[in-house]
């Protein structure tokens, strides 16, 4: 499934990238949803798969035994998932703002602050 | 407009989903779930509530200004982790009590950590929906 | 378990925790801010002192032992960061309680640079990589919304680069973090230094060090990563501009530094120089920018990003020198560049623009506030006897020691354009007369008095830290030689051996 | 000796309250501490001239071997005498020439701070020290020049003047540095014991050409010299302190100082002899060409610095006896001629000799200080002057290691064109017939005739009695420049000689020259095209150049395009992957193992390749989100394919907020606009593609590999019995890794405030500052 999911990944990394590189604001956050979602699965899928086996220790047991997927990147990701979350949507947010002063999508229209002479 | 019967039907629901919310926090740490998750659902209830019946109705059905919220979640995870180091550990070391609740099980400052976690994710949640919400 | 580790952490946590409760009292925020500063100051050089006597001390969070928990660890460089994240703190936040409109400060300012300085302070303590991530992500949330905070055009279309392209960075941290551990099956800096050797396909190792390269670049703003700095940094408020300018960027060349000596090792050859050739670039095109601007804060934003390629300079070399070099410039920058920052802003309280075109007449104006420009000023030229003279001086010694004659001389024909910068911020702003007639002094003289002192401190360190220069150089070199020679972090991170 | 030094920064600090407070005695004030500190060195003149050396060291900053060392020896004695010396008169001046001045409290505290770095050049003995006070002369000049800051033309000056320097310094700090670690020493004293092994290292060549950069550029060397007329915007006092008599010196002192240890090589004969007498020879022409009394002893001034350099560069003893004689000489008249000018310029309005005549009337004391200066500076005995040309032409005459006929000529012309101009600018102002000037001239007040009366009078005593005044203590200065003993005799008569008619020669051909001036000024005005096309037309050329391609660069790089830095970004992260990945992985170790894969697998990948895809190809904003869910939701289901629960109904909740939260967004933005044209459709595409593949290429190379987890064992035994918790994920979030997750809630917390403060702080709801 590795094989898979690489591919899987890579076409989400090249659309998130895509997306981000037009000049609507619009595209511009979806793309960014696109990258945060190619990287959480990156790492699931480089932590290794293991199929159904969640790490969970049974009831009456101490110690998690047998084959079992990694916790670690499991709580890696949801770190990841959750941080992603708040900055994702505060990004929106922005864009919504800057969307509202500016009063166009278009991100050529945006340029002020890299102009040299005011 | 609001329709009537999802109004009354959040109404009832509202307390239903919180104390759901409370259960998937608390057995988090032996099955899957806890602070983040049960955050979120009670979120969902009252923004369902507000969905139905409005922002106003919303907040006014909650005790504090969500921002607070995200405070005391905020200090409750900290005072937690410094728990330890009043007793002479490293910050964060997680400490428990002997006695087995019932319900709630083992109490121990990773289960008050969870709770900040919880009490955090509806501050934010909250903060969120409500001032988008009302941006509109 | 050293506490002093982890105040660091918790004592801006916790003003900011206040903070939010008070949300309304905004002076007493203030001074709950400032409180908090003092004290973070006051950790930051007993925390220097504890490793300067006792050597790198760790702190391994919920006694988890190293490396299956968290692990803080303060080698010199950390405490020294440290020591001078609380002193910008303070100086920002005692600017601030003048400097900053109400309306900012009612909106959350203070518990924001608290947070802030949180994750700076986590940034340069943990030892672990995915927890740096999350430091870098709760100071980049946080200067996400200071940067936007007010909601001007100008800050909003800086931000929407700014915070696209740090998202773009950490998303590369992101992948590089969960490919590190895929490949290593570690997280902890220290048991990295010891399991990347063991890595069956070495030249993974070096693809992980491209990643963490740019995904840093980003962040320290070097070439041609920086892009987002010059963009944004002028939009803020100065108060935010000047923490920004002290601490955010030396983040990104504090991870650079801490990855290339302590993981990334084993290909010098290849990794350093890449380094060394994005640091020339960096200066360069940094203050190429500079000299075309005429607008005060974008010129010395754009000094940033030259000053970055600096830093970087002494990390290509790679050599102990050099390191040292480049700590003790990474100290002096900071100053200096904050001083500067906060000039810029009382030039905008006076005359009511940041053009130089308009500007004039502040040297008949207020003698004072010429002094408290032109020492630092000078010292970012590096004339001697001011600190950047030092650094320049260590960094340029350290080069030629070390051979590398090229990116020497890079460096001194930058030093040129830097003076050149400062010399037109001085002739346009302070000598010559003004288009705009420079305000009378107008505020209350205790606002005055206010707005100047941590000006006064700032440039007045730039001085101190030219004249006593061998205390701290000191210091610089005893880090570096703790970064040279990684076995020494490792042994007590990891215990034993 | 320290505090000699600081002394000057101390009164520096304190100078312009002093000047508050006493106003119109603040100059008579002042000038104590630099007659102090003559007195003071003048006091050492017995012990050096019997050939001893005074030694001061303080550590400083032994981290970097840099110690705050000093040495007085009969050249930096030399030196220092004549930078208190003349600072001390020029202070006097000063306070007169600018009274009314309101910043004349700035103008003390620039003077003194200068003097005061000129005393650090001269005593300094650690290479680094010295390094320090010669930019502080640069940034003290620099201020100074400044001075009359509301002309554009004074600024311009002033950058031009401290660009040129400075960059010299930079090259020198480069120089001085080479030389310190061929020599591995620091103090400059030691450094000629290592002659041979500095001469013999490879850096040699380039650690003298750095160093003489800086010592040129410093003494306005050709080509580096054309800042110098400019720096006459400074007020006259600066001129005549920074200008003329100790600042520009600063190089020719540090290449007398560092002779012992660089000089006597080819490089050295060929480069310094060759700069100088170019310099001397080049400045001298144009000097006799001007008409305003500041340009005229501006370009002298260059070139009595480029015989200074020339005589250093010939090296041999009579050489450098000459080199220090005519240093004294120099200083002296070149001081008060600059006062003179100064004096006229204040009392008459104009300094265009054009303009003036017959001030002799009005300004007598003036006119005595002027004519005695101009009489040296002519090379007339019985004055110092005649001394000092007598032995140049010696010295050149001598050189026979060199080409001595070229030499002695290249002086001869150089002394020629000096006369015509000593001649220009004492002859013309003060004989002859009254000018009408723009104010009526009287003397000048006490303070300003004062200085050139004394130097004057110090240039006729130097020269009538040279061997009881000066013998013993040149022989020290020679010295030390020298490297080892060197006799020093003096006098006036030297026989009937070459020599002798050589400076009859001078005169009278000097003299020729200033009588037919007007004839020959037509003549030789077209080959004068060095001012127009010249270095300081290439430095403006060349700067002005590096700063256009500089702002050329800066539009190039930061060109407001959020996509082309994206492109950049990535582009730059693709090529640094390529480079690595091509030469050093091994990609023989890459398996593609679908076996196992199933076909609800299957079609959950193409769910999310077709999502993704659509986002691309849609034009609806609300469809673009819902695929953006749906490849969210997938990636949730994948999550519970392989073991992970938590981590699903967190992706399944956070995906439902965050596609309620994008519609409450997007509501009111525009429909998706095609803003961008194929082409860069194309280009975005490979460039994301490319990127793409590169990910896909990684994770096929690390997924070949089993991984061994160095920490998940330690977690799954210590989950339950350490941290009581069933759920591992679960105790790691809260307890193993409890810190990430407080940066985490950190970091929603902050979120929330900032969405907060985005949708309700607006502009408009809030004051201007």
């Amino acid at each position: 499934m590795e094989t898979v999911l690489a591919f899987v990944i890579g076409i989400l990394f090249a659309v998130g990238i895509y997306l981000m590189m037009r000049r609507s604001l619009v595209k511009l956050i979806i793309g960014l949803g696109v990258l945060g979602h190619a990287a959480n699965l990156l790492i699931f899928t480089v932590g290794r798969l293991t199929r159904g086996e969640p790490p969970l220790i049974g009831k009456h047991e101490e110690v998690l035994s047998g084959t079992f997927a990694d916790p670690l990147p499991q709580a890696l990701i949801l770190t990841a998932i959750v941080i992603g979350f708040g900055v994702q949507v505060f990004a929106a947010v922005l864009i919504k703002s800057a969307y509202r002063i500016v009063g166009t999508d278009d991100l050529d229209e945006m340029k002020s602050t890299d102009e040299t002479q005011p | 407009m609001p329709s009537l019967i999802l109004s009354t039907a959040t109404r009832y629901l509202l307390p239903l989903m919180l104390l759901f919310s409370v259960f998937v926090l608390i057995r988090g740490h032996n099955e899957p779930g806890g602070g983040f998750i049960g955050g979120l659902v009670a979120s969902t209830a009252y923004a369902l509530y507000a969905i139905s019946s409005g922002v106003e109705k919303a907040r006014a059905a909650l005790p504090i200004e969500p921002r607070y919220i995200i405070a005391v979640g905020l200090g409750i995870a900290v005072t937690s982790g410094m728990i330890s180091m009043i007793l002479g550990d490293p910050f964060m070391t997680s400490q428990w009590l002997d006695t087995v609740f019932p319900v709630i099980g083992k109490v121990g400052t990773p289960v008050m950590f969870d709770t900040g976690v919880y009490l955090v994710v509806i501050g934010v949640t909250l903060t969120i929906i409500f001032n988008l919400a009302e941006g509109e | 378990m050293n506490i002093l580790l982890i105040l660091p952490i918790l004592v801006p946590f916790i003003t900011a925790i206040l903070c939010l409760f008070f949300w309304g009292r905004v002076h007493f925020q203030e001074r709950l801010t400032v409180a908090g500063m003092l004290i973070l100051l006051i950790i930051g050089i007993a925390l220097l002192s504890d490793v300067h006597e006792n050597g790198i001390q760790t702190a391994q969070l919920g006694s988890w032992e190293a490396p299956f928990g968290i692990t803080f660890a303060a080698d010199m460089l950390s405490s020294i960061m440290v020591t001078i994240t609380g002193l910008m703190g303070l100086m920002t936040a005692l600017y601030s309680v003048v400097g900053m409109d109400e309306t900012r400060e009612r909106f959350g300012y203070y518990p924001l640079l608290n947070i802030l300085l949180m994750g700076v302070c986590g940034a340069f303590l943990t030892g672990d990589v995915f927890n740096l991530y999350v430091w870098f992500e709760v100071m980049l949330i946080a200067s996400f919304v200071l940067l936007a905070l007010g909601g001007e055009r100008a800050q909003l279309e800086g931000a929407i680069k700014y915070v696209t392209l740090n998202l773009v960075s950490s998303a590369i941290f992101l992948m590089a973090t969960g490919i590190l551990y895929s490949v290593t099956g570690t997280l902890n800096m220290a048991d990295l230094h010891l399991v990347v050797g063991d890595v069956k396909q070495p030249g993974l190792v070096t693809v992980l060090a491209m990643m963490f390269l740019v995904a840093f670049g980003i962040k320290a703003a070097i070439f041609p990563l920086f892009f987002w700095l010059p963009a944004s940094y002028h939009t803020p408020p100065v108060a935010v501009t000047t923490i920004f300018s002290g601490l955010l960027t030396k983040v990104g060349v504090y991870a650079l530094i801490r990855f290339f000596t302590l993981i990334f090792v084993h290909d010098t050859n290849y990794t350093h120089t890449l380094i060394l050739i994005a640091s020339g670039f960096t200066m360069v095109v940094g203050v190429f920018g500079a000299v075309s601007q005429l607008e005060m804060r974008r010129l010395l934003s754009f000094h940033i990003v030259s000053q970055i390629g600096y830093l970087l300079m002494g990390l290509g070399i790679f050599t102990a020198a050099s390191l040292a070099a480049s700590i003790f410039f990474m100290v002096h920058v900071i100053i200096a560049k904050s001083a500067l920052f906060l000039v810029s802003g009382v030039v905008n309280r006076l005359s009511g623009t940041y053009d130089l075109k308009k500007l004039g007449g502040l040297y008949k104006a207020s003698p004072t506030l010429s002094i408290l420009f032109f020492v630092p000023a000078m010292a970012l030229a590096g004339i001697p006897p001011l600190s950047g003279f030092w650094a320049k001086f260590a960094l340029v010694r350290a080069g030629l020691e070390a051979e590398d004659y090229l990116i020497v001389a890079i460096s001194l024909f930058v030093s040129v354009f830097t003076l050149y910068s400062m010399i037109k911020i001085w002739s346009e702003a302070f000598l010559k007369k003004p288009k705009v007639t420079p305000g009378q002094i107008n505020f209350r003289e205790a606002d005055w008095l206010q707005m100047l002192f941590p000006l006064a401190v700032l440039a007045g360190l730039t001085l101190v830290l030219g004249i006593a220069v061998d205390p701290v150089y000191q210091l610089a070199q005893e880090a570096a030689e703790q970064l040279m020679n990684p076995t020494l972090y490792v042994t007590t991170v990891l215990g034993g051996e | 000796m320290l505090y000699a030094v600081v002394s000057g920064f101390g009164a520096a600090l304190v100078a312009p309250l002093i000047h508050q407070s006493v106003r119109r005695w603040s100059g008579w004030l002042l000038v104590l501490l630099p007659l102090a500190l003559f007195g003071y060195f003048a006091s050492h003149m017995e012990q050096i001239s019997d050939g001893e050396k005074i030694a001061f060291a303080y550590t400083w900053v032994p981290s970097l071997d840099v110690e705050l060392a000093f040495m007085l020896d009969g050249l930096s004695l030399l030196f220092v005498l004549l930078v208190s010396g003349i600072g001390a008169l020029i202070v006097l001046y000063g306070s007169a020439y600018l009274a009314d001045h309101p910043q004349l409290g700035r103008f003390y505290a620039y003077l003194l701070m200068f003097m005061a770095s000129m005393l650090g050049v001269a005593l300094a003995d650690n290479l680094i020290t010295l390094f320090i006070f010669w930019e502080l002369t640069s940034i003290s000049s620099y201020l100074l020049i400044a001075f009359k800051h509301d002309y554009e033309s004074s600024r311009e000056a002033a950058k031009k003047a401290l660009i040129v320097t400075g960059a010299g310094g930079l090259a020198l700090l480069a120089g001085l540095i080479l030389v310190g670690i061929e020599a591995d020493t620091w103090t400059i004293s030691e450094l000629a014991s290592r002659k041979d092994v500095i001469q013999e290292g490879g850096l040699y060549l380039p650690a003298l050409l750095l160093i003489l950069v800086g010592c040129f550029a410093k003494s306005a060397q050709f080509p580096f010299h054309f800042w110098l007329p400019y720096a006459m915007e400074a007020p006259t006092p600066v001129s005549a302190y920074l200008h003329s008599a100790t600042m520009v010196k600063a190089g020719v002192y540090l290449l007398a100082r560092l002779h012992p240890s660089l000089g006597g090589t080819d490089e050295w004969h060929a480069i310094v002899t060759g700069v100088g007498g170019l310099t001397m020879l080049i400045a001298g022409f144009i000097a006799w060409q001007h008409t305003d009394l500041k340009k005229i002893l501006a370009y002298t001034t260059i070139s009595a610095l480029g015989i200074l350099v020339f005589l250093l560069g010939i090296g041999t003893g009579l050489a450098v006896k000459g080199a220090m004689i005519f240093l004294l000489v120099h200083s002296l008249y070149k001081g008060a001629l600059f006062m003179v000018a100064g004096s006229i310029d204040h009392e008459t309005g104009t300094r265009d000799i054009a303009q003036l005549g017959d001030l002799a009337k009005s300004m007598p004391f003036t006119a005595v200080g002027a004519g005695l200066a101009a009489l040296s500076m002519a090379g007339l005995p019985p004055l110092l002057g005649f001394i000092g040309k007598e032995i140049i032409y010696e010295a050149t005459q001598e050189a026979h290691d060199l080409l001595p006929l070229v030499l002695t000529a290249a002086a001869l012309l150089a002394n020629i064109f000096n006369v015509a101009a000593a001649a220009m600018v004492t002859l013309k102002p003060f004989t002859g017939q009254a000018a009408h000037t723009p104010k009526h001239p009287h003397e000048a007040p006490l303070a300003m005739w004062i200085g050139p009366v004394v130097l004057g009078g110090f240039t006729l005593a130097f020269g009538v009695a040279s061997n009881l005044l000066l013998k013993d203590f040149f022989a020290q200065t020679v010295a030390a420049v020298y490297g080892k003993p060197y006799e020093v005799k003096l006098g006036l008569w030297h026989g009937l000689n070459t020599t002798l008619v050589l400076s009859v020669v001078t005169l009278v051909a000097g003299g020729l020259l200033y009588a037919y001036l007007r004839q020959i000024l037509p003549i030789v005005k077209p080959l004068n095209v060095g001012e127009k096309l010249g270095p300081d037309r290439l430095y403006d050329i060349g700067f002005e150049g590096i700063l256009d391609f500089a702002s050329l660069t800066e539009r190039f790089f930061q060109n407001g395009h959020l996509r082309y830095y994206l492109m950049t970004i990535i582009f730059t992260l693709s090529s640094l992957l390529i480079l690595t990945m091509t030469t050093q992985i091994d990609f023989d170790s890459i398996q593609l193992n679908v076996d196992d894969v199933l076909l609800h697998e299957y079609l959950l990948a193409g769910l999310m390749i077709a999502a993704a895809i659509t986002i691309t190809m849609t034009s609806s904003r609300l469809m673009a989100v819902a695929a953006l869910g749906v490849v969210g939701y997938s990636v949730a289901l994948l999550y519970v394919f392989y073991g992970a629960p938590d981590l699903a109904m967190t992706q399944f909740s956070i995906e439902t907020l965050s596609v309620v939260v994008l519609v409450l967004v997007l509501y009111r933005l525009p429909k998706f606009k095609d803003f961008s044209t194929p082409r860069s459709r194309a280009r975005d595409g490979i460039i994301a593609v490319m990127f793409g593949g590169l990910v896909t290429t990684l994770i096929l190379i690390i997924t070949s590999e089993p991984l061994q987890s160095r920490l998940s064992p330690y977690f799954a035994e210590n989950s339950y019995v350490l941290a009581k918790g069933h759920n591992v994920v679960n105790v790691i979030l809260v307890d193993f890794r409890g810190f990430d997750t407080m940066g985490e809630i950190t970091v929603l917390g902050v979120a929330a405030i900032g969405i907060f403060a985005l949708l309700k702080l607006r502009p408009s709801s809030r004051k201007e500052e």
